[in-house]
């Protein structure tokens, strides 16, 4: 694509989406809305206790429960029980590396390893007779101390994970720019703290579920999936069951929101169902409850840094020191991608000469840790912005002035990062312009007005009103590789085919957008078809904010090849050169000659014709696959600013005002683009104040309930999220576009720490932990006034 | 959960003592209960029904004593298991003789709670089991206050075991024997008030 | 989450509802507005073997004048047509102040004003509100019938004065004296959870102006609805000055309550909102008392 | 050990009902325990209704009962015997969208859309009621939904628009 071909009469455009009429009428399908008939119903018995070995398991009685098909135990698959695959092996480009896979089983066989582990799964006639039957199982457990934190983890008394390992250290990364130590030495000021980040819930609306159906005559597997990646689950379940690639059909359609979870690949229940299915020759469901969504589906964030920051009198970062524990809970398939992710954020949009960074991947008690929208980047971002801040307050400078003064300048780009990061190569920034999102987030939110005149006058009036502001980049659009492929079908309307899902991201405009444009038709005349491994098998899924990036980008490809296809046959027919013809309206039409014009329709009979010859060397039909792959990440950035009032009796927080400067480089659907900010936003409030799992000492999650785990509701969020574009368009990819995902929820956090710091700055507060509460912001502050008298 | 505290008894360490090891408070205490054999000297299991408020469940529970130093102190190791999940706690338990004719009982137990019960009822673990335990102790009270008054008498301490809601409400109301008859509920009644605890603990509401 | 099962009766008479009860007995469970029982039940932490369902029985729908000024609420009005009632608003506006901080609309479209007391969870506010105005509750066997005051009729975690074979048919919320003024506050975490800590208040002026009575009612920090007794004592006779409303505020703190932690807030944080809404509230009520403001 | 379990009931004491849903009288024999959000899922095959909690929290599963919007997964389908129920499939058709939906789709207030049919029933209600809310009434009538995509904007956007919409 051109640049001139950037903004079309699409791209670019606030195109409203295709998908919506379906979704708005109940039309749209999704996974728990599969119904087919003789369709049994799973139900999963799941540990009482995190940590306990399983003398035995009696189902004989919920097997003669009236209405129970099936009951089976980890005993009961045999050969094909199985750990699930290393979905992501760590980086061989690190050197020293220590790394112990332990993937997930999908069902115990002798130890319980959180409480969200399997240990029986029961298959009846409806899903009310499953879960009375579940009531009738009966295990003996002995039970065993639980890990729970993760210093006493690493302790050499700890209880163990797992028997066979010497301690419960899963991973140990170290990485180095530059040369840490020897910066320190030059440093006018040093600061290191302790920053604690606690975990929290992906919570999609939607819980995880699967349907399977096998049919005996055709030999065919048939799996519907709430997943974000299709054809891996489709090669996964294959290689489990002994099947060809091409006997098990995996279908994502709609989905209800993914947010990371529903990437991982091969989960207990995933495996289990399709088996099921197999073994009694009858389609089975499983649709998660709530409570299994916050005991059996993989969650984030929980980490401990110990980080030291060493400046200039000036504001100069002269290095980073950064080691950190992850959790990353009872096993560890997704391997490193979220701690390396903190690695590589930790330094943010600064250019940082010298940066030690060391992490220790911990084994608990506790649910699995993969990436949940921010993957490992909030940790990183909230550790740089709020070493930051302390700096700046130490250094008695402004705080957007340090941010401003360690920028990666604009002349720097590409900018080698040095840190290997979760695609596995040198993280290299690929493009950026920094200082204006900067200025322009200052602007929206008014930052000398609010700082010299608002904020000094709210406070002589007895309020507690502060302003935070941060930077933040996310690395994008990451590799291998999607494809797509393209046609125009004889009714002259247009289907792409791809093989990523799509969990509300708006793909079947944004795809849709893209071909309108490179074809000439209407944008509601292209059918998008995602997550679909009968209609493409090729491709990764749909996470790491790469949805629009890298299938995007292959959709782009494959669309163009078609014009090109298009071009060369309508030359032949309307006896035009190409160069004169144009595509519009659905037509090929020789410029300025509107009357000499054949359909894409007509085109499309013609390239496919039912008699005669195809000339060799070409292919029939107006069709193109193509693909795309990234070199490297697209890194997106933006400054996000607030201002919050704190109530200092009751430690209620109000966000008043939130504003974000973002760069995603070219946009396909600013509309689209504004939303997937907003819902970032709002997990990053989550984040901030609302969400938090909490875990006992003995691993048992205490909040597994929409009651007492809280999502940020309506009432909870500002009164406007004010949103200013900037667009500095990445160099790796065709269209220019950068990924936008999960931009919203990395600097949240680290903003709403800096704003109710700036609000209670009488009280002399530091705060180095998110999620915060109320009842934790009372804590501080009693604490802070202790320390003070 | 940790659970600890005091509680002042009206009656001679020896006489407290005997109250709460009595294995024949331990076969009649718990309303509700299905069944429940004294497996060893040490040793007791059984089932029975718990109905509060909203939650109902079956559990079965399992009491081990230990580390007896008549008539100073033990160790109790409690457990209840139920469809909704399960109570496993230790407690250790001593009294000292305050030279007044009343005894002061000192607990320190940690209650672990797992299953449904602890994922989904966590609103007010803390504050049920507080008021339980002191509950529960005080009917033990009052049960050592009829069976001394019973001995003084000369007659038979007469039982009526409570139904099951009179037990519930009693435990919750501050009950002081209304309900409870003088009867001694010893280790049970621990037992009941660690696994009511519980189980009241769990409690959902429209507020979602 | 799926519930276990149970036998269904759906009674069109009171009479009808209490038989089933004494048919039943402990295994029986009444349904009312279900948006606590259901959830429960959905999590099978609930197993009735019957549900005697209300919503049949049109005797138990109404709000109704009561003599002098009172209003009698039948036990099955669902909240939202509590919220939205005009003699409900001008009788007992503590009532209609305290009806919007009750969950969310889709729940009061549904809960039951009866069901929400019988329930008798500590941390629900109507129960609270109830105390504040020394409602009264009127409960029926069969062949008889018994009003209970609202301090009684609370016994604890969930747990009332009702028995089994007994149903709460009505609730008499009484007027409040002249030179009342009344306060409902409380603590979230978000909008419509249930509260941190929460207070119903209300306050009687005399003629001088001093304070006559003082009833301040919490909610979530305790076993159920917990009076400020001594705080009130404090503020008996005395003008409600910022210092007499501190120095009862710091009783009610200090003396009159012994919240526990839990996930969402310890005893000390929350003991600390006790004296804040005692402030807030007692502030208000007295302005209202004195004819100023709302 | 015998299931630990308080009183077995006869899983089958089925009832028959009858139902009036988008207009349409249905009539099924189901069992008590059958939540409403599941017999008009999975008995009567619409599934537009979502479920998402299952313990009154999320909003998903709201539909318009005699009226009014309430939590289908907090009712049991015996005790919509006799009554009625609109769900988001007795709105509007993808031909012809109700304005509310129209407004949804304009002002980009769905992303996955899992929860928005529980929004719609709330909402066609409320604007019954309230046909020209306040932002503030607006955030505190959808204060019972939740949604994980959209931040809640552009829903509040959405309603404003249909409110306009639907008074001229």
């Amino acid at each position: 694509m051109t640049d001139a071909q950037k903004t079309g009469k699409y791209v670019g455009q606030r195109v409203t989406r295709n998908e919506d009429p379906r979704l708005l009428t109940g039309q749209a399908l999704f996974v728990d809305d599969v119904d087919l008939p003789d369709m049994l119903h799973a139900a999963f018995l799941r540990s009482d206790y995190a940590h306990a070995r399983v003398r035995s398991i009696d189902v004989s009685a919920a097997r003669t429960r009236p209405g129970v098909v099936a009951v089976y135990t980890a005993e009961d698959m045999g050969d094909f029980w199985r750990p699930g695959p290393l979905i992501v092996p760590p980086p061989s480009k690190v050197e020293g590396i220590v790394f112990h896979a332990r993937t997930q089983i999908p069902m115990v066989k002798d130890k319980a390893r959180h409480i969200g582990d399997p240990l029986a799964v029961v298959i009846a006639e409806s899903r009310y007779i499953a879960e009375d039957a579940l009531e009738d199982i009966i295990v003996d457990y002995e039970p065993l101390e639980a890990v729970v934190d993760l210093e006493k983890a690493l302790e050499p008394d700890a209880p163990l994970v797992y028997d066979d390992l010497d301690s419960n250290l899963a991973a140990h990364v170290i990485q180095e720019k530059g040369n840490y130590e020897a910066a320190r030495e030059q440093a006018d000021v040093v600061i290191k703290r302790r920053i604690v980040i606690d975990r929290g819930a992906a919570a999609a609306l939607e819980n995880r579920g699967v349907v399977a159906a096998w049919d005996a005559k055709s030999q065919q597997l048939t799996v519907w999936d709430t997943t974000q990646a299709p054809i891996p689950i489709r090669n996964g379940i294959a290689a489990m069951l002994g099947l060809s690639e091409h006997q098990v059909r995996v279908i994502a359609p709609f989905i209800g929101g993914g947010f990371g979870p529903k990437i991982m690949m091969d989960q207990p229940e995933e495996v289990l169902v399709p088996w099921a299915a197999v073994k009694l020759n009858r389609p089975v469901k499983w649709i998660e409850d709530r409570r299994e969504n916050f005991i059996g589906t993989t969650q984030e964030r929980g980490q401990i840094h110990d980080a030291e920051i060493a400046v200039t009198r000036d504001g100069r970062i002269l290095g980073l020191r950064d080691v950190f524990l992850h959790d990353t809970g009872a096993y560890d398939p997704y391997g490193l991608t979220v701690p390396l992710n903190t690695q590589s954020h930790a330094l943010s949009a600064y250019d940082v000469p010298n940066y030690y960074t060391e992490f220790r991947v911990v084994f608990t008690n506790k649910m699995i840790v993969t990436p949940v929208r921010g993957a490992g980047r909030p940790q990183g971002i909230f550790v740089m912005e709020r070493m930051l801040d302390l700096a700046a307050k130490e250094l008695g400078m402004d705080r957007t002035e340090i941010r401003r003064r360690n920028y990666i300048p604009p002349d720097a780009f590409p900018y080698r990062h040095v840190v290997i990061d979760q695609a596995f190569a040198e993280l290299i920034f690929d493009s950026g312009d920094y200082e204006p999102a900067l200025d322009k987030a200052m602007t929206m939110i008014g930052y000398h007005h609010f700082l010299k005149e608002e904020q000094p006058r709210l406070r002589a009036e007895g309020r507690h009103v502060g302003l935070g502001i941060v930077s933040f980049v996310e690395t994008t659009g990451v590799g291998p590789y999607e494809g797509a492929r393209v046609t125009v079908e004889s009714s002259g309307k247009v289907s792409v085919v791809t093989g990523v899902g799509t969990q509300g991201q708006g793909h079947f405009t944004s795809f849709a957008q893209v071909v309108a444009d490179q074809l000439g038709v209407d944008v509601r005349d292209v059918r998008v078809v995602t997550g679909d491994t009968a209609q493409f098998h090729w491709g990764t899924g749909t996470f790491a904010s790469r949805g629009a990036v890298v299938a995007g980008n292959a959709v782009n490809c494959a669309a163009s090849n078609v014009r090109t296809k298009v071009l060369k046959l309508a030359s032949k027919v309307l006896n035009a050169p190409e160069e004169e013809l144009e595509l519009a309206d659905g037509q090929v039409r020789v410029a300025d000659i509107p009357e000499q014009a054949i359909s894409l329709g007509e085109l499309a009979v013609l390239a496919n014709p039912l008699r005669g010859a195809v000339e060799p060397g070409t292919e029939p039909g107006l069709e193109s696959t193509d693909y795309f792959g990234p070199k490297t990440c697209a890194t997106a950035f933006g400054v996000v600013a607030m201002v919050v009032e704190v109530d200092p009796e009751t430690m209620l927080v109000e966000i008043q005002r939130l504003v974000i400067a973002h760069d995603c480089g070219t946009v396909l659907n600013p509309m689209i683009v504004d939303g997937q900010i907003h819902g970032g936003l709002s997990l990053g409030i989550g984040n901030s104040f609302y969400e938090q799992l909490v875990y006992d000492e003995n691993g048992q999650l205490l909040n597994a309930s929409f009651m007492d785990y809280l999502l940020p509701r309506s009432t909870d969020m500002p009164p406007l999220i004010e949103i200013g574009h900037l667009e500095t368009p990445s160099p790796l990819n065709p269209m220019g576009s950068k990924g936008v995902g999960e931009a919203g929820a990395l600097p949240v956090p680290a903003a709403f720490a800096q704003a109710v710091e700036d609000a209670l700055a009488d009280y002399g507060i530091e705060i180095l932990e998110t999620p915060l509460s109320p009842n934790r912001l009372f804590e501080i502050v009693q604490a802070a006034r202790g320390a003070d008298e | 959960m940790e659970l600890q505290g005091e509680f002042v008894f009206d009656g001679s360490r020896e006489e407290v003592w005997e109250l709460v090891r009595d294995p024949e408070v331990l076969s009649s205490a718990l309303p509700g209960t299905q069944s429940l054999n004294q497996v060893s000297e040490s040793e007791y299991e059984g089932q029975m029904t718990m109905r509060v408020g909203p939650v109902s469940g079956v559990f079965a529970g399992k009491v081990v004593v230990s580390d007896e130093v008549p008539p100073e102190s033990y160790t109790l190791a409690v457990e209840g298991r139920g469809a909704p999940g399960f109570a496993k706690g230790t407690g250790h338990v001593q009294l000292v003789d305050q030279g007044d004719g009343t005894t002061l009982m000192k607990y320190e137990g940690d209650v672990q709670i797992g299953g449904k019960l602890a994922s989904v009822g966590q609103r007010m673990l803390e504050t049920v089991s507080k008021s339980m335990t002191r509950q529960g102790l005080e009917t033990l009270n009052q049960a050592l206050q009829a069976r001394k008054t019973a001995e003084a008498e000369g007659r038979e301490v007469e039982y009526t075991p409570p139904s099951e809601t009179e037990f519930a409400m009693s435990v919750a109301r501050d009950l002081a024997g209304e309900v409870f008859s003088p009867q001694h509920r010893t280790v049970w009644v621990v037992v009941a008030v660690a696994i009511v605890s519980v189980a009241i603990g769990f409690w959902l509401g429209r507020r979602k | 989450m799926k519930p276990a099962p149970f036998e269904y009766h759906a009674p069109t008479t009171t009479e009808e509802a209490l038989a089933l009860l004494v048919e039943h007995g402990y295994d029986a469970k009444v349904l009312a507005g279900g948006q606590s029982l259901i959830p429960t039940m959905n999590f099978r932490l609930a197993q009735p073997s019957v549900l005697v369902d209300l919503n049949h029985i049109p005797e138990l729908f109404h709000i109704d004048p009561d003599k002098n000024g009172g209003v009698l609420v039948g036990a099955m009005t669902r909240e939202s047509q509590v919220e939205h009632d005009s003699l409900i608003a001008k009788q007992a506006p503590l009532v209609h102040e305290t009806m919007p901080h009750i969950a969310h609309p889709q729940i009061r479209n549904r809960g039951t004003f009866g069901g929400c007391m019988a329930h008798a969870d500590p941390a629900a506010e109507l129960p609270a509100v109830s105390v504040a105005l020394r409602a009264q509750f009127r409960i029926r066997s069969q062949g008889s019938e018994r009003w209970v005051p609202a301090d009684e009729f609370f016994i604890g975690f969930f747990t009332t004065a009702l028995q089994p074979d007994e149903l709460l048919v009505e609730v008499a919320l009484p007027s409040m004296p002249p030179r009342s003024g009344w306060s409902f506050q409380e603590v979230a975490r978000r909008h419509g959870d249930y509260a941190l800590v929460g207070v119903a208040t209300l306050v009687t002026l005399d003629d001088r102006g001093q304070c006559d009575q003082a009833r301040l009612v919490y909610l979530s920090v305790g076993d159920g609805p917990v009076e400020a007794r001594q705080a009130a004592d404090v503020l008996k006779g005395q003008t409600p000055t910022p210092e007499a409303i501190r120095a009862a505020a710091e009783t009610a703190a200090s003396a009159d309550v012994d919240p526990s932690s839990d996930i969402h807030a310890t005893g000390d944080y929350r003991r600390h909102l006790v004296k804040v809404l005692a402030s807030r509230s007692l502030r208000q009520a007295f302005e209202r008392a004195a004819g100023k403001g709302g | 050990m015998s299931a630990l379990r308080v009183k077995e009931v006869d899983v089958d004491n089925s009832m028959t009902i009858s139902v009036t849903v988008n207009g349409t009288r249905h009539v099924r024999t189901v069992e008590p325990r059958m939540l409403l959000s599941d017999f008009l899922r999975h008995e009567l095959g619409l599934t537009g209704t979502h479920v998402g909690c299952e313990h009154g929290v999320c909003g998903t599963c709201t539909v318009v009962f005699d009226g009014q919007a309430v939590r289908s997964c907090l009712m049991f389908a015996v005790q919509a015997d006799g009554h009625e129920v609109l769900t988001v499939e007795g709105l509007g058709t993808i031909e012809e969208l109700h304005p509310l939906q129209e407004a949804f789709q304009d002002a980009h207030g769905l992303q996955c859309a899992f929860c928005t049919p529980g929004f719609l029933m709330t909402l066609v209600p409320f604007l019954d009621e309230n046909p020209d809310p306040s932002e503030d009434e607006i955030r505190e009538a959808i204060a019972g939904n939740l949604c994980r995509c959209t931040g809640y904007q552009n829903i509040i956007a959405a309603v404003k628009l249909a409110a306009e919409r639907m008074g001229t």
